[in-house]
């Protein structure tokens, strides 16, 4: 049985418009990886929307970050800063990765 | 051929048709849809078309002033636009907030390549001639609009501060339309038509036939913005029907000073008259957060879109062949 | 010609060989494969072809009572065929559950658009005519099995509370294939012959190339189910393939007494042989989620489509020529 | 530092036939929004499925939920009444947002 | 109100070259199902990839098993002595379902 | 005509300048994008109608030890360039782990079909014919090379637990472009110039424009990679052009020896100087986790595939049209 170890799962849903801004950020804070996938819709505040062919800018992606607690926390904070004015989604929960090293 | 005639020659096409029966599935909530990857495809396809033949025709035509001419004139049309289109917002819907109205302002300044390709197909099939490297003037309208909206939305104290950022000036200048339209306008002036007889029957055949499928594609793509259109106020609806017809006459004017052809006179016109939804939402999302989507792309896809390849272009051909 | 003539000639077609190069590869588990959007994009062109088409055909011939037998004829026998597979389900796998049962006579009601696609082509390439209406009998004959299948599964007390939901009437009516196959219908119907013209180059020419394509696909989809099929009782195996032969049947008599010919009697009979597996999954899993997909997909796709494609097409063609 | 708050999320992984009645049960229930996003394949007790280009309704999605505990709590029940002879996963847990007032 | 009972989220990340054999890992070790969803990007010790048309072996998926702990535990530890000198990620984390059974 | 003329031709055509277009978007980061789903879609047309092409070709000129010869040569060339690939690599990067090495070896032993279908259509505009069975040979010598690097890594002491997974196996064995591939041209060579002839409008008029935007997407993508290729030490650079002249030159010369055309001298060259970058990246990512992706891929598709392109094509047939 190998050891298990507590790290922080960071989830940023953001537009495909802002992807690569966000990315940006989380090099610079040093994260030291993630993985992105794209959402096909959703609704709120702002109403619904679909992703398409037409408008590529308006369809969202997740930006998954596994980091020790205190980075996910930082890299949460400074990309809640720089979407301040985005309609970005920011969730950070809980996991467990047998790599202690790797995150 | 009077007005009517004209608009019904254009209304009966496979191309307009598919349109309208795109927009009726949608609006009747069908679940016929087009993959996202196809739509893409075949806006890279009819893009490459035709700035393939543009480039080919201009290889044979040569240029001269007239290009550089109406160069000049499209890119002050793109971004002296939405100035007029605020002032026009300012009127229709005054409580319109800043944001959203530079916003607009900028989609309008701009251009809808699809809009172009239908107007050129369209005066093709009423054998209209018209100078090959327009197609050098859409892809060059695409962009002055976004800095004239951005600089608008700045006086009125709004912006983002990621819009500083690389990637909005990559989105302006490197935006993936135009390159390809240039890309393929330049190659086309480089082979030229020995060159082009090389994929000749894979882009100018198959050309309107794909043109159908993805008016097919625009009005399910309308359809869904015309049912979320509920939030949208009329004084806007009306802006995205008045704001094409007043810059086609600014640009159909301008066309005819600087002395192109009456086919080039009515692209001028439906460039002017034309609205963004894809360069510039990308953009004013990344640098006009506060500007809501779905007002733009709404009056866009769903309002402007719609007007100008059902009525709009007919329109601008029957005014320019009268008047001409 | 005999009936291995028939049927030599049908399998060495480019179509067929291309499924049988797409079931072959599927079932040695190669990893080749048609993204998704493109399988999509295919049966989009392929039917957007086929029902302009046959509303041009029709804009040229006309149409009269037998246009309006043909399309009752086509909804009777989608709506009774599903109790005929009932019975035939009862007597070959008594096991099977009602509502399994019951959705997998709706899928038999129904029709499968690729496999009247290949009996046209086929036709055409053996020279024998058929009534350019017979692709508005397709769409009609999508969904009356639905309304059957969905009644006998109430009736043998099975059901979803969700199946009251407006998505399933969406489902039903307004699916997408009989959307875009009418109103191709009606584009080719209204352009005619001369509208047709002008995207005759994309929807004509490259059908053939593209129904070739799209049938290495539906090879590699059948594989696939073929590879999970462990499952499905042999009684329900022959009952996939004696129900599409006695369907034809009763669809061939029915279309020599309205009166078709000897084309149009064929694709009927090819009509009530062929099991959908678009329109009636997606109504099934809704409305009748107790079935079980794992079956009546694999019958429809994995037992009668094959049969159909590579054996029924040339032999109903085969006995309709030899009696007629 | 912006302060955490903690909420539910729920995860709805349905039949491509069934999201759109999904959706019309979660905005009813008073969802503030919600996100989807595609599966491409799976096992279960009915067997494998993938998703493919001619049986689009046997697809599935996943729809996110963030929501106030009783909130996530109260649409997981009602999809569950729902969806009860159908076969779809519910998932809850936690997770952590800065903005309290959008969930 | 129904009862909502503690499983674990097993989640791996991983190459589309591997999936197969991890799934087929998975089986043997008795996992009661799975869903596949694609990832489109992502960046990793071992620099960016992004899933395209020419290389697919090396877009990678997410594998997502719900589990009993005990069962859970197991597979992931099956996956990561299986995937020792495979770039993947293996993400361990708390949900709870409604149908205690089926996990 | 000198070697300028025939690297100056080859630049000039639509295809070469798309590829150059794409690599210039790329470079410039454009946003400019070709969905996943189309190249894959592009690749499985432009195989099928490759071999269809050649498997027509055969049906015509028959076959005899020719084939043969020429299939075992292949299969010969493919095993063992890998080899001189390590030894190659050993001088130029001694640095280079050994995991690595092997896998970029067996990417040189391993051939692009890409590269082949641009070779093909060179020969076809500079009007030099060649045999139809290289397709066949394509196909064979995609895999043994895998064999090879696998062999050579072992030999290293490196490898992955999972390799002996059935899963390797198949994708060796059964990897979708080697199944696509011999499966058209068996198709084609069972159907002949006639069933040809039901879908050539769809594989043959449109081929080169569809291998235009298909180059389009492989410089976009050839981009990607050259903007991450910071790591790779410039020894493996001079390598991934050093390789290719080389094996060229063993391959034209096995092609000469066993009596080739012109035309198949130089698709013989022109397979044994290109690298892999579909089945082998798979099968190294399942068989040889150690190797690093970012070097293999990188040097085939961002040097050895824009080499082979624009200056490998005509420089291999200029030196076969000047020696024969
Ligand atoms: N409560 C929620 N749960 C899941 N996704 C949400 C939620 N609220 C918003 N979203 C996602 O975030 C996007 C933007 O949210 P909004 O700014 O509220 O329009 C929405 O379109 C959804 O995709
Ligand atoms: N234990 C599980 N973990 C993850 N996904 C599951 C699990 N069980 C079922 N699923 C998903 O739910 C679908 C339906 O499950 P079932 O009703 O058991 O066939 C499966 O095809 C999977 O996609
Ligand atoms: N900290 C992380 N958070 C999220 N995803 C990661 C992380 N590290 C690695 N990955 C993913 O795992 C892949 C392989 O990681 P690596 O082996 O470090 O290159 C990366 O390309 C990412 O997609
Ligand atoms: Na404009
Ligand atoms: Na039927
Ligand atoms: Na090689």
């Amino acid at each position: 049985m190998h050891e298990l170890f507590r790290k922080k799962r960071l989830e940023i849903i953001v537009e495909g418009a802002l992807v690569e801004t966000v990315l940006g950020m989380l090099d610079r804070e040093g994260a030291t990886g993630y993985t992105i996938s794209s959402a096909s819709a959703g609704r709120g505040d702002a109403g619904r929307w679909q992703r398409d062919d037409i408008t590529p800018a308006l369809g969202r992606a997740t930006i998954l970050v596994v980091a020790k607690e205190d980075v996910a926390r930082r890299l949460a904070e400074a990309v809640y800063d720089l979407l301040a004015d985005h309609a970005a989604m920011i969730l950070l929960s809980d996991v467990e990765v047998f790599r202690d090293a790797d995150y | 051929m009077g007005f009517f005639d004209a608009a019904l020659a254009n209304l009966l096409t496979p191309m307009i048709l598919a349109f309208g029966l795109g927009l009726g599935a949608g609006i009747l909530r069908s679940d016929l849809s087009i993959p996202e990857a196809i739509g893409k495809a075949m806006a890279v396809y009819l893009m490459f078309a035709i700035g393939l033949k543009g480039g080919v025709a201009v290889n044979q035509q040569g240029v001269g002033v007239d290009l550089v001419l109406a160069l000049i004139v499209g890119a002050l049309l793109s971004f002296f636009l939405p100035f007029l289109a605020v002032a026009l917002i300012r009127i229709l819907s005054p409580a319109t907030d800043v944001a959203t109205r530079a916003a607009v302002a900028a989609h309008y300044g701009s251009i809808s390549v699809v809009t172009f390709l239908t107007a050129a197909e369209f005066l093709r099939l009423s054998g209209v001639v018209f100078e090959g490297f327009m197609v050098a003037v859409v892809a060059l309208m695409e962009t002055p609009a976004i800095i004239a909206g951005l600089w608008i939305a700045r006086r009125g104290g709004v912006g983002s501060r990621v819009s500083n950022s690389s990637s909005l000036y990559r989105e302006v200048l490197l935006n993936g339309s135009v390159v390809l339209l240039l890309g393929a306008f330049v190659i086309g002036w480089i082979v030229g038509p020995v060159g082009e007889g090389d994929v000749k029957a894979f882009f100018d055949a198959p050309f309107k036939g794909v043109l159908t499928l993805f008016l097919l594609d625009m009005g399910l793509l309308a359809a869904s913005r015309i049912r979320q259109a509920g939030g949208i106020p009329p004084g806007l609806v009306v802006y995205g029907i008045v704001m094409p017809v007043l810059s086609a006459a600014i640009g159909g004017v301008l066309g005819v000073l600087i002395g192109l052809s009456t086919g080039g006179v009515v692209l001028l016109a439906v460039l002017s008259a034309s609205a963004s939804y894809i360069a510039v939402p990308a953009a004013m999302r990344l640098a006009l957060p506060q500007a809501n989507p779905g007002v733009y792309v709404t009056l866009s896809l769903a309002v402007t879109f719609p007007f100008n390849v059902v009525i709009g272009i007919p329109l601008y051909l029957w005014v320019a062949e009268t008047l001409l």
